[in-house]
């Protein structure tokens, strides 16, 4: 299987997250994973599109769409977000003929994508796999505990994500353990974390924000692993709103599972990525003997 | 019926069946859950040959699973077990475990089914259930018995009340099977029953009829992922709760938690799992699972006081008869609660392992509570898909099997009928009304060879023993080891050979063995035996086997007795083999005492007039008399109005969809053309006397039939100025009470009822939607109100089918008129079974629902010339709606009939507090009085639908049927007998009988027992104060011979 | 559509497809969502007051622009409706009609959102903050969050643009165009 | 306890003896459970057989405690199971009477029981036997075992009891 795909980095990966960028391109390169960035993407339209205008929410993925189809590509996104918004705007463009049309006009370029829309996630479990990965594991990172983080937009909607399960999905789980960690059982996997409310009711996300680390606490993790800036973000920032002083109650760290593989290869640069991070995750790290 | 095989013609009166080749006079019964049961034991009861097959290793179905049963709380084991064991010893049925069928071709009344034996790699016939095989064996799997909750070894009997009660192998992992490399079971097997060259086999079996009652499965909770099934140990199915409830589950009946084995104090219950949910495509409702979580609910409390169950609901669903007394004893004696709010997902905590459940309560607040348990409760799937694929049978979009004719359990297939659960989600008391009604339709295909398929036994003549000194023949069962290990048993055969009366006494192997008759009849012959002992295992079981070799051998079958050294003795008392023996001899010695004392009992025989009366002209009692009929039996059909149908006469369409009318008229007319049914209208049953098979009543003209609901006025009717003319006398065998049940009528004023006639009843609504629709045009507005005289103080109860009715004419109006406003309030939308999908349609047109309480009731009024009624909606935090209807249309409940009283203070049969008769058995016995020989059909004992109503007017046809096809009514040899000499006449034992068998007799002043009446349970005896009246088979003396025996060693000790 | 739905419920039929009318109001939704608590009109209410027209009281509700698409509601509904869905349609019809958001500053939020896209075809964190704050007003809001995040290399100064802006513009105007329509 | 037997001769047991009035239904079928269970419980009861415990009469008990009997354990179908609808209603209230009686006659009550136990309740049927015949051993052996003064006076005490029997009905 040839390991190539059109590649959408998403707004947040070439600014505030950055670190998922950049540790996404250093994974794909040394697991083989050929990326192309798509030309002159635009910003998916996010929950702001979708949440106010169904064209919008069509519209602006659509035009990426039109781009990747050129390519003949399948189309590698790492946001959960963009990876949502993609896939069901694909989805409304070949089922809708009058929005086809319009998409079309507004873009000046057929926005009907014959490729798939993929997540990194889904490539690395189910294209690379499991037993590869493992191959490439040098450090050893078992003294690490771990809890996977989906968020909700990874495995929801049901009938459109890869994740095999909306509610209690494995993928994460799977290749957070094939890196050596231990994964322990925690009921908030998918659970919102109010990221879409993150700046306008900060009370509300802080609410959820604190209960997915009270449980992850709870839970026994050490860190959280998740495949989505928008979710890192928001737990990053919002476990208790503060106007001129920013404040931490808890101290779990919150990794992007690319992150996470660099770190369980060996993969240069993760310093750099993991220093990045609002809550500090390299007191967690001393507990591993290979990097101290 | 099937023209092919024969056709009804009349001629002058007369008619007469051609069959164009004879119907086989057998059955196969697929399935032996309670239904499958129930259908065989009722079918070898009317003359059929019976092959009940079942795919498990045993009998017994969901219903052997259970702990006990709803609205009654009886144990599920202790009432079923009893019918296994019938099952079981019937000469009649023939049972095939772990069979499969492939085929069915032919004819209805000659099909020819294709069946696959799997292999049991044990003989049934050699096996003892001792259970020594599964000691050595290693390889355990999950024990389907115990819902996958504990492990068991590969060779064991299904479970300890298992029929056949032999051990099977399940070959999937047996080491022996597979590689060869075992066999260690084979090597202990005492019986010498193990096989392992037992292969699969296909057999042919000719039968006349197959019916179908393969049962259900239950759900997969795994589809429900957002319940985390599988996922958290503490999250578990309703069946599997039923197995931790279980004296004999996996726990012992201690409510543990799955993760550490702590007891569980706080217990959620999640309805509708599986069930009314588009998005797994099970559209309809389970129909059980409320009652099953709210019985769960109870027992878990009656176990453990500190446990404190919620359940979580959408609708409660307590349509049953006693079920909505049953949830408020849940909620106010056994601190149940009930919260209508479906949790979205539950969570497990960490490190703890409880469950986090959030869900708003009545007063909207939002509450996270956590609990030791979450029990699902599963719906009820049909498992049956394949098979009726296989038989090209047709099934609903379910998977349940279809029955095409509105008043028949055939299948799409004929000469095939269904029963049960596989028919759609169902208790158990439906279950076996169904099963009854189905061996009733196959009787009636089948009957011209009725019996020619059945064996009776021959018998030698009785030897008389009376005033004979007792020689008793006492025989020792090793039982293998299972007595032989424990117990001395040379020593105990030494002993019983010292006790007087004592001629013979040997050991056996296996008493049980076929052989072993041989030789018990030859002993007993040889030696002039004129009792027996059997030393053995438990006479619940073995008795009938010992008592038909010593009838066999011409000895009255109640010389017999029987010591139960195994179960009672070498089990129990494993580890003190010497007091084992002991207790061992002391239980013979009861025995012999016994025996010594035992005297021949004479099985009553009495005449049966093969005459059937059927009280009550509605759609019940005429499916009672065309069976009965059809079966060949004259039948009197009482009615009281002037004309047949009853309440199906205001029904235009049944809930199912049919033409009520077209199938009512059809029923009356082959009613009036019968030419057995006579029938009776205008009139009543005036006077009724008489027992099983031979009754005398008076049915007389009524003076006044309007006075129908008006109790004074029928008394009145019954006076004893009763014109001569009208009357007649009839005898008969039987008497069906279908006397139905009526309209409750609101009161005047009653949501202004009577006061503005914009308010109507449902009744009158469904009359202009289908006779009058021109009168509803121009409506725009139309309001229902459920529950209107149900589930209040003076009707405590659920009218069950008016929430169906209600939505079927809402369905209706909405297809009439589609823009019309149609809003029902209701209090939990009781839409059981597939009327859920009629829910779902009334959703789907548009119609509005407002849930309120009782204690909150819609409010009427009419101001400037408007109707307005004000709702408060207790989804939306009490906020009042108010509508101006132009219709307001009374969901009415269903009241039992007032003269109901008066018929059953005459047949001497019970009433419930709400008027509706009362069954012998709410479970097992639901369409049958505890007197024999009255039966009881419709609405008469419950609110019912149509097609309810005919099935169970089928099922208590059949078990007419089986009662008037008898030449003579045997009754049992135990009763009770008052010697006349000694009775003082003091009357204390008349009323302490249940079964008005005991009667004051005033010419000789003493009382006497009606032995076709008495079961034999001895409470009179007992309060005899004189001695006078006895208990044949457990007499005083005999007892007291007992009493003394077991004492007997300390009377040696004290001396 | 059946006819005696109410005109919302059609409009919300035409746009999505889906059904409210079906809901029996188990409240599951309710249950499971993540932000319910601090509605004032709970998803299952407004499911019901759909059925009862009440068209202000939900487009001027704080639910509709509370609920986060987090979509828990609609994977769970046993009616398969999908509430998230009706949401979405809700804060449009919401929009097109000119209701005065029932939350104020979610509105805001997402107006600078698609204004930053707008502007420069991707989204920028200092823009979009700086936007959200002059419409929300909250101006001192996160201050020392946002020196952190300085700190960190978070907030990139520089905005990233799309190439073809002509594009993007005519998606937005492509879009305003049907909803003044 | 009775001491090891061998042959034919009984040997003479010195623990107590319970007789167990069983209905055939529920309790006989609970011990079968028990037994098919191998749930072992002390040797000291044997059983019989009634069809309901509406047919044991106080007159059967008091001849068993007449007869020496230690205890005496009536076991039945849970009020509401009755194989014969209300039998065991009935044997409640007599049993109620009779421990007056028992009570009147200066009879160590706790040698009578009643017990329901269903036919699914194995582990109840063995544990009340375990706990009976503890209960049973702490009265001690029936007085009837013991020197003549005593055995009278019981005999008296019991003759009292059937005498108040007849007065009750
Ligand atoms: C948890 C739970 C609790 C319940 N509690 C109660 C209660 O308290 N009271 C009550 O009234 N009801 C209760 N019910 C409902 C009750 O179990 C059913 O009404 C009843 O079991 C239906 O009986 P049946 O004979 O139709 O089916 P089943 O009991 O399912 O029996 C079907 C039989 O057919 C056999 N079979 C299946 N397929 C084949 C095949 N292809 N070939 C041959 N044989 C086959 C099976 O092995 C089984 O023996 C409960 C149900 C559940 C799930
Ligand atoms: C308002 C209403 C609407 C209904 N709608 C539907 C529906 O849509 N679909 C559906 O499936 N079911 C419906 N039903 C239920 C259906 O009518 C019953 O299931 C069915 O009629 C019951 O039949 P039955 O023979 O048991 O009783 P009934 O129909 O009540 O018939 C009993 C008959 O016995 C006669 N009788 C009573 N006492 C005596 C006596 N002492 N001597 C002689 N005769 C006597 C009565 O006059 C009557 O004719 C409805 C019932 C009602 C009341
Ligand atoms: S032969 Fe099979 S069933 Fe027998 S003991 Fe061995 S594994 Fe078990
Ligand atoms: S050891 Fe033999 S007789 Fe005993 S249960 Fe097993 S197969 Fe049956
Ligand atoms: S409403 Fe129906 S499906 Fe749901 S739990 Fe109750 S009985 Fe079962
Ligand atoms: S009769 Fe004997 S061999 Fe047969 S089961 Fe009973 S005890 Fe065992
Ligand atoms: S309307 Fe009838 S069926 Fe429905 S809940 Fe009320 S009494 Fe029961
Ligand atoms: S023995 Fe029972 S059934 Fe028979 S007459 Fe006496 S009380 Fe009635
Ligand atoms: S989950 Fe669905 S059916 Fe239940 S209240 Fe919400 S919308 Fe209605
Ligand atoms: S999608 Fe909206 S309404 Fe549904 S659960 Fe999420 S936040 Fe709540």
């Amino acid at each position: 299987m040839s390991l190539k795909y059109a590649y959408f980095p998403g707004c947040s990966q070439v600014s505030s997250a950055e670190e998922y960028g950049l540790s996404t391109e250093a994974v794909c390169e040394s697991l083989g994973i050929e990326l192309v960035e798509l030309d002159d993407w635009n910003c998916c339209g996010a929950s702001s599109a979708h949440m106010t205008d169904e064209f919008l929410s069509a519209a602006l993925p659509g035009r990426n769409l039109a781009i990747a189809r050129e390519t003949g590509l399948d189309l590698l996104t790492v946001c959960a977000a963009c990876y949502s918004r993609l896939t069901m705007s694909n989805a409304k463009i070949k089922s809708d003929d009058a929005l086809r049309e319009r998409i079309e006009r507004a873009v000046g370029a057929d926005p009907r994508f014959e490729g798939k829309v993929r997540h990194l996630l889904d490539v690395i479990v189910n294209d690379v796999g499991i037993p590869q990965i493992k191959k490439f594991v040098k450090n050893d990172l078992s003294s690490i505990k771990a809890v996977p983080y989906y968020g909700c937009l990874l495995v929801r909607p049901r009938e459109v994500c890869f994740c095999d399960s909306a509610e209690n999905p494995t993928e994460l789980d799977l290749l957070i353990s094939a890196l050596g960690l231990e994964v322990r059982q925690w009921s908030y996997k998918t659970d919102c974390c109010g990221g879409s409310l993150s700046l306008s009711r900060n009370d509300i996300v802080q609410r959820l924000v604190n209960r997915i680390f009270e449980r992850a606490v709870e839970a026994g993790a050490d860190l959280i692993v998740t495949a989505c800036p928008m979710c890192l973000a928001n737990l990053e920032m919002r476990q208790k709103p503060g106007k001129l002083r920013f404040e931490q109650v808890f101290t779990v760290p919150v990794l992007y599972f690319t992150e996470l593989i660099g770190l369980a290869m060996g993969l240069d640069g993760w310093e750099k990525w993991l220093g990045a991070h609002l809550i500090d995750p390299f007191p967690v790290l001393k507990k591993i003997e290979a990097l101290s | 019926m099937n023209g092919k095989i024969y056709e009804t013609q009349t001629e002058g009166g007369k008619s007469e069946r051609v069959y164009s080749s004879k119907p086989v006079g057998s059955v196969m019964v697929i399935g032996g859950g309670i239904a499958g049961v129930q259908a065989s034991l009722d079918l070898a009861d009317l003359g059929y040959r019976v092959y009940l097959v079942d795919s498990a290793p045993s009998i017994g179905g969901v219903m052997g699973q259970l702990d006990k049963t709803f609205p009654t709380n009886d144990c599920s084991m202790c009432i079923l077990s009893p019918k296994l064991v019938e099952a079981g010893s019937n000469d009649n049925i023939e049972i095939i475990t772990l069979a499969e069928i492939m085929d069915i071709t032919g004819e209805p009344g000659n099909l020819e089914v294709i069946l696959k034996r799997n292999p049991r790699f044990v003989d049934i016939d050699k096996c003892t259930g001792c259970g020594i095989c599964t000691e050595h064996c290693r390889v355990k799997v999950k024990d389907p018995y115990n819902a996958g909750l504990a492990r068991v070894p590969l060779i064991r009997v299904p479970f300890p009340q298992a029929v056949p009660g032999a051990a099977f192998i399940d070959p999937t992992k047996c080491l022996q099977i597979l590689k060869g490399k075992c066999g260690e079971c084979q090597k202990y097997c005492p019986a010498g029953a193990i096989d392992f060259s037992d292969k699969e086999r296909t057999d042919k079996i000719e039968v006349g009829s197959v019916i179908i009652a393969c049962g259900f499965s239950p759900f997969d909770p795994h589809k429900t992922e957002e319940y985390g099934y599988g996922t958290y140990e503490n999250v578990i199915t309703s069946l599997e709760f039923e197995r931790i409830l279980a004296a004999n589950g996996p726990t012992g009946g201690h409510i543990l938690r799955r993760s550490d084995s702590q007891s569980a104090q706080k217990i959620a219950f999640i309805q509708c799992v599986g069930s009314r949910d588009s998005r797994i495509g099970n559209t309809y409702c389970s129909s059980v699972c409320c009652m099953y979580a709210t019985k769960q609910a109870i027992i878990a409390r009656e176990h453990d006081r500190r446990i404190q169950s919620t359940i979580f609901y959408i609708d409660f669903r307590a349509h049953g008869k006693g079920f909505e007394e049953y949830r408020s004893r849940a909620e106010n004696e056994h601190g149940v609660r009930y919260v209508r709010c479906l949790v979205s997902a539950v969570k497990e905590m960490q490190p703890s392992k409880r469950l986090l459940l959030v869900f708003i309560n009545e007063e909207n607040q939002f509450v996270e509570e956590e609990f030791d348990l979450v029990v699902l409760s599963v719906g009820i799937t049909s498992g049956i898909d394949a098979l009726a694929t296989r038989l090209g049978i047709r099934v609903n979009s379910h998977g349940f099997i279809q029955v095409p004719k509105p008043a028949s359990l055939e299948t799409s297939r004929p000469g095939v009928y269904v029963c049960g659960a596989a028919e759609g989600p169902k208790d158990i008391p439906e279950s076996v009304i169904q099963a009854s009604a189905a061996a009733g339709s196959a009787s009636s295909l089948l009957c011209p060879s009725r019996g020619e398929l059945t064996v009776k036994r021959e018998y030698p003549p009785e030897r008389d023993v009376r005033g004979d000194e007792p020689r008793i023949g006492a025989i020792i069962c090793r039982c293998g080891t299972n007595i032989g290990g424990v117990v001395d048993v040379p020593a105990v055969v030494e002993y019983a050979r010292t006790l007087p009366g004592v001629v013979f006494a040997e050991e056996r192997l296996y008493a049980c063995s076929q052989d072993a008759q041989v030789w018990i009849k030859e002993i007993i012959e040889k030696h002039k035996l004129n009792r027996l002992v059997v030393a053995s295992c438990t006479p619940r079981t073995h008795q009938p086997l010992f008592r038909e070799t010593v009838r066999l051998a011409g000895l009255n079958k109640y010389l017999f007795e029987m010591a139960n050294i195994r179960e009672h003795c070498s089990w129990v008392h494993m580890d003190e083999p010497g007091l084992a023996t002991e207790k061992a001899k002391q239980l013979v010695l009861i025995a012999v005492k016994k025996a010594s004392l035992l005297e021949p009992l004479e099985e009553g025989v009495s005449p049966v007039t093969p005459v059937a009366l059927v009280i009550g002209g509605g759609p019940a009692g005429m499916s009672a008399a065309l069976r009965l009929a059809d079966a060949g039996f004259k039948t009197h059909l009482v009615e009281q109005e002037e004309e047949l149908g009853g309440n199906m006469r205001h029904v235009r369409m049944t809930l199912e969809g049919d033409n009520a009318r077209e199938i009512l008229e059809e029923m009356i007319r082959s009613v009036m053309n019968h030419p057995l049914v006579e029938v009776h209208l205008t009139s009543k049953v005036a006077s009724i006397e008489g027992y099983v098979g031979s009754y005398t009543s008076v049915i007389e003209k009524c003076a006044n039939s309007a006075g129908r609901s008006n109790p004074d006025i029928e008394s009145a009717s019954l006076g004893d100025d009763v014109s001569e003319d009208g009357t007649v006398r009839v005898d008969h065998g039987i008497v069906v009470v279908a006397v139905g049940a009526e309209e409750y009528r609101p009161k005047y004023g009653e949501y202004m009822y009577g006061l503005d006639q914009r308010v109507i009843t449902q009744t009158e609504l469904e009359r202009r939607i289908f006779d009058e629709p021109e009168s509803l045009e121009g409506v725009k507005n139309v309001v229902m109100v459920q529950c209107v005289g149900s589930r209040n103080e003076e009707h405590p109860y659920c009218s069950r089918i008016c929430c169906g009715v209600t939505l079927k004419n809402a369905c209706e109006l909405k297809k009439f008129l589609p823009g019309a406003n149609v809003t029902i309030c209701y209090r939990d939308v009781r839409a059981y079974g597939f009327n859920e999908e009629k829910y779902l349609d009334a959703r789907e047109r548009g119609v509005r629902f407002v849930r309120f309480t009782q204690e909150d009731q819609p409010s009427v009024s009419a101001a400037i010339g408007r109707l307005e009624v004000v709702v408060k909606d207790r989804n939306m935090r009490d906020e009042a709606i108010t509508i101006f209807p132009d219709l307001l249309v009374l969901s009415c409940g269903i009241v039992a009939r007032g003269g109901s009283r008066e018929l059953a203070s005459m047949l001497k049969v019970p009433l419930t507090s709400d008027g509706f008769f009362l069954e012998a058995h709410v479970k097992l016995r639901p369409i049958e009085f505890a007197t024999d020989g009255i039966f009881l059909a419709g609405m008469a004992h419950y609110p019912k639908t149509i097609r309810e109503s005919i099935a169970s007017a089928q099922a208590a046809a059949a078990k007419a049927e089986a009662v008037l096809s008898k030449d003579k009514i045997v009754t049992e040899g135990i009763v009770a007998r008052i010697d006349p000499e000694i009775c003082s006449g003091c009357g204390q034992c008349i009323d302490l009988c249940s079964y008005g068998a005991l009667e004051f007799d005033p010419s000789m002043r003493v009382a006497r027992v009606n032995p076709s009446l008495c079961k034999g349970c001895g409470a009179c005896s007992a309060a005899c104060p004189s001695g006078a009246n006895q208990l044949l088979g457990f007499r005083p003396c005999q007892i007291y011979a007992q009493i003394e025996a077991s004492c007997a060693l300390l009377e040696a000790g004290g001396q | 559509m059946p006819d005696s739905v109410t005109t919302i419920e059609k409009e919300i039929g035409k746009r999505i497809g889906e059904k409210p009318w079906l809901c029996y109001q188990c409240k599951k939704c309710t249950a499971g969502c993540p932000v319910s608590f601090a509605m004032d009109l709970m998803p299952h209410e407004i499911m019901n007051l759909l059925r009862w027209s009440a068209s202000d009281r939900i487009l001027a509700s704080s639910t509709i622009w509370l609920c986060a698409s987090c979509e828990t509601c609609s994977v769970r509904c046993p009616n398969g409706i999908d509430i998230a869905g009706v949401m979405d349609a809700l804060r449009s019809i919401s929009i097109d009609k000119h209701y005065r958001p029932g939350e104020p500053l979610v509105t805001a939020f997402h107006r600078s959102f698609l204004a930053g896209i707008m502007g420069a075809g991707r989204t920028n964190e200092p823009v979009l903050i700086g936007i959200y704050k002059i419409l929300s007003g909250r101006l001192l809001d996160d201050i020392g969050l946002g020196v952190k995040m300085i700190l960190k290399r978070k907030i990139k100064p520089v905005p990233r643009f799309v190439k073809d802006r002509a594009a993007i513009r005519r998606i937005f105007r492509e879009a305003k165009a049907r909803r003044t329509k | 306890m009775m001491s090891e037997a061998r042959g034919s001769s009984v040997k003479i047991p010195d623990d107590v003896r319970i007789v167990a009035f069983l209905c055939n239904w529920c309790s006989y079928a609970g011990a079968d459970l028990a037994g098919v269970s191998r749930m072992q419980y002390p040797p000291n009861v044997v059983g019989i057989r009634v069809m309901c415990t509406a047919t044991v009469s106080p007159y059967h008990v008091l001849k068993a405690l007449q007869m020496g009997a230690d205890g005496v354990l009536i076991a039945g179908c849970h009020i509401g199971d009755c194989h014969y609808l209300k039998g065991n209603y009935m044997t409640y209230k007599r049993y109620l009477i009779l421990r007056e009686i028992l009570r009147f006659a200066g009879i160590n009550e706790k040698r009578v029981r009643l017990e329901w136990i269903s036919a699914a309740e194995g582990e109840k049927f063995a544990e009340v036997i375990r706990s009976f015949t503890e209960e049973v051993r702490e009265a001690g052996l029936s007085p009837l075992r013991k020197n003549e003064v005593i055995k009278s006076e019981f005999g008296e005490k019991l003759k009292n009891a059937f005498r108040s029997l007849e007065v009750v009905k």
